[in-house]
């Protein structure tokens, strides 16, 4: 059977050159990047390198770059850090409704420990605007946390605008840029931003590693103590292997950035054409333009997102219904709610994104078979005899 | 995640559509939720002699359907009212604990099929006592447990 | 030039098993395990029965293991997520003054949140006794951590003795087990321990990968909030091939414990011998007979550490001095201070550990080796000709 | 970690040993935060013309041992009070942060043994002013700093 991949915003399969970059840390240049011995500053060495590669793909400098065991951490850390080490200045957070859950869950337990955090509402294709961002700040606001594209829908937000009225009142920037590192140019200054958290198994890389960037200044606290690394910042001993895996995706990432936006433009537009002309009853998601090059988010009314996928899967079709990571839920994604649809709608999303190896034939197939699975759902479905007979 | 029972009846789903004049419809759950399940029956000497299914949900709530009408076919009105959830589940090969509902779902659609065939024909059933077709949050406390 | 790598403690190389094993999770099998398609499923799967791998070496159940980014992360989480849940029962722990820094410095980032921490004494072998436990407990003490085996100078603790105690006194019991972990067979239930913690890259593992053994119905609170990975407590897509690898080392290591032991027994103790044999002013440290297989850590008196072991590393030799993760500090190992050394002694400390590839040439070179650098370093050392012209 | 310039004077450090009968020793440092170094000088009408060392320490503090005998054999003392612990530090081709106190110690070690020589000949010398031979905790202010 065929299979066709398109969960890329779920993770990435770890592209070759990149593997191939990893495999002499695992038996050969092993060493303890902390040990002053050979094995140790081979490891050292390679591992400077690496931060200076990550830096070089943000426009930053290499000592802003702290290496992380992925994006949850790295989002938990920018935030609990953050809040614990600026508690002089207040204890309010900003962030939206559409985050995801590694920055949500993050503020719930702020909130616990008596933090104060806003929840912006977000508009129907899933903006934030500066305006909102203006009447939400407050004089005890130490950090506004806006992600920048969101996983689901693949809204990316105004960026610079938000980044400008935090600072104008004095708050801390911070990103999720989980979903848009590798899939847009970011130069961390000319976007204001001032702590970006990134995964390396979005772009191609390991899993199990990230990063988190810290302009210099910015006062945090560890989330991990213990030994000397990263600057004594993030202790335990480097994943030189995996970080140098990380450092490999993010250079290729940024030096194929425009054919890979190219890439998956195309197709992702093709997909949606396909499935706007082959299905009706089906709601397009996110903003229309400003959005992840590949990502498709569609609400197929009168199914189930849950039942679409299996049947989707029966057919070598790996997709999504709302994020990765919240599956075996019941509830419909926050995200679809945030922007307004109504329950049983959001109950019928489906997430295809494009990568690197997704084909026009893929495209093509996916389409077919989406026409076909989705009739069949609907022909048991009893919200869609209602429709059809003209019922309710 | 799945048994190869439940992808079976998910993919291969038995007795699925409606029936016409049916003696008993039952509707459950609601779109908040994301599943509804419609059962149809048609009863001959208080057995029930078809049935078949309409369900919004996931790929459980297919197969609960599917298998529940497979047990239920057949069988008298009393004994029908003696399946549980767990004999679906069973039936199923098992399901994961946040996809128990759905089973409740599929008992609770057949009851309400039957309760609805027992009000338009003036009957009562010991085991319809106590039941509330429109009461049809009941399963999430399952849900909730299990988590 | 001969290349003997005697740092096993610091970090070991993958073995080639391990690699092979990951591999597939790279390229093929490279799926969230979170996803219901296929290669999510394909993934899930896996990482169960990596759990149930795990699971088994510490003879544990397989749904009290949770995955980590190794012993650092693992060792924050414990203290971290036991003390913010147990808040009712009180805010004391006691640990010992002989623990990493993992552990460390996160009872110093819970002293500034206001826990009371109890640092217990060890006698000059490094050891904790019952009694003085018993003696440290309060009615608030909510948790004691102290560590399996210590990662400078090897001496075991008696794990089963000490857990009592805490259990005695309704307090939890955590250990730090990185060192212990695949050089003892560990019985988490036979041993009484509550909580441990492992790392994948001491046992011929990946780096970056870890695991927190958490007993059924003990409560803690998260480190790293988001996805529902890991039963909702440590969230994070799944590092699926560091998991596998560490999976593969644990099964490896658990395999081969007896051959392991003794193979690192006899060279240690030969290569002991040898130090003893021909370098004079050499003090042992740590546990005569209750220690780690590998470690060989000794004192060479009137010369540094650091010196020591640059020289060595011109031999090809790669040893370590203190732990490899305060090396760059001025300040002499505080394990050698807390059982009794004087500043001088302890700052020309050398931790040698052997592992599974170390062979008996490796160890005699490195005898010989010592013979000559320590002898070059007296003879700059101002201490060294005091003692020689009998002066001071 | 270290440059090359650093690993070539601690593998092969110059002037290592003891001058008998010397004009001026001086000793800083101490064992507690383990290095101790000790240099002895040779006079000869206000010229330094040997100069010896003997450091305990790490490898940083042998190689700035080594490369500040190199710079300050054959300079007039005065000449030698004018060497900074940044001149040994650029003789080395840079030392790390945490390290540069030792190049410090060097430049304390020296002015120590002049100290002595002074003494012991009844001299005073202007780059001497303020300097106690005894005060050497002095640097590890500087290492804190660069902390
Ligand atoms: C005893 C002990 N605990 C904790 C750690 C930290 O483990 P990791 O480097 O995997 O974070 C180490 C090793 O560095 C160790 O030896
Ligand atoms: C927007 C966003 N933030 C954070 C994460 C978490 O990243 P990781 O899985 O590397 O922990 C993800 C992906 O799962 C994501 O899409």
């Amino acid at each position: 059977m065929r299979k066709v991949y398109l969960d890329y915003s779920a993770t990435t399969p770890v592209k070759e050159e990149v593997v191939h970059e990893m495999l002499p840390y695992f038996t050969e240049k092993f060493g303890n990047a902390s040990s002053i011995h050979g094995f140790g500053q081979e490891a050292k060495r390679s591992l400077e390198q690496a931060r200076a590669t990550v830096a070089k793909t943000m426009h930053a400098a290499p000592d802003t770059i702290y290496f992380t065991a992925g994006g949850s951490e790295s989002d938990n850390w920018a935030l609990k850090g953050v809040m614990s080490a600026n508690k002089s200045k207040g204890n309010h957070i900003i962030t939206t409704k559409i985050e995801h859950h590694a920055i949500l869950h993050t503020c719930e337990a702020l909130e616990k420990e008596g933090a104060e955090v806003t929840y912006m509402e977000v508009d129907e294709y899933g903006l934030v605007t500066p305006e909102a961002l203006e009447a939400a700040m407050r004089p005890n606001t130490v950090l506004v946390s806006i992600m920048f594209i969101n996983n689901e829908i693949g809204t990316m937000q105004p960026i610079k605008a938000l980044s400008e009225v935090a600072h104008k009142h004095g708050a801390l920037f911070h990103t999720d840029a989980v979903q848009a590192y590798g899939n847009v140019d970011i130069d961390v200054n000319a976007y204001g931003i001032d702590l970006m958290s990134v995964s390396s198994h979005k772009i191609y890389g390991p899993k199990g590693v990230g990063a988190l960037y810290i302009k210099k200044g910015v006062r945090i606290h560890n989330l991990i103590e213990g030994g000397a690394q990263e600057k004594k910042r993030r202790a335990g001993t480097e994943n030189i292997s995996g970080i140098m895996g990380f450092a490999k995706a993010a250079e290729l990432a940024y030096a194929n950035l425009e054919s890979h936006i190219a890439h998956l433009t195309k197709l992702r537009d093709q997909l949606l054409k396909g499935i706007l002309e082959n299905v009706d009853f089906v709601k397009h998601n996110g903003h229309p333009t400003l959005r992840h090059p590949g990502n498709v988010n569609v609400c197929f009314e009168f199914i189930e997102g849950e039942a679409l996928l299996l049947s989707l899967n029966a057919k070598g079709i790996a997709g999504s219904s709302g994020s990765a990571c919240t599956s075996g839920s019941l509830d419909p994604s926050h995200v679809l709610l945030a922007i307004g649809l109504p329950h049983e709608i959001a109950h019928g999303s489906l997430r295809l994104t494009i990568g690197d190896f997704t084909t026009e034939e893929d495209v093509n197939y996916t389409v077919e078979a989406l026409k076909e699975v989705v009739q069949k759902l609907r022909m048991m479905s009893p919200l869609y005899d209602k429709i059809r007979g003209g019922q309710k | 995640m799945y048994t190869e029972i439940v992808m079976d009846h998910f993919m291969n789903p038995r007795n699925v559509g409606e029936i016409e004049n049916a003696d008993g419809i039952g509707e459950v759950g609601n779109v908040k939720c994301g599943d509804i399940m419609r059962i149809y029956i048609k009863v001959e000497d208080e057995k029930i002699i078809d049935i078949k299914f309409k369900t919004f949900g996931c790929g459980s709530a297919i197969a609960a359907s599917s298998v529940a009408t497979e047990i239920i076919m057949g069988l008298s009105i009393e004994e029908a009212l003696k399946v549980t959830n767990k004999q679906v589940v069973d039936a199923l090969g098992g399901l994961p604990p946040v996809k128990i509902h759905c089973s409740v779902l599929a008992e609770q659609a057949l009851k309400a099929a039957i309760y609805d065939y027992a009000t338009k024909n003036g009957k009562t059933y010991a085991g319809l006592e106590g039941f509330d077709p429109h009461d049809d949050h009941d399963h999430h406390d399952v849900v909730e447990i299990e988590f």
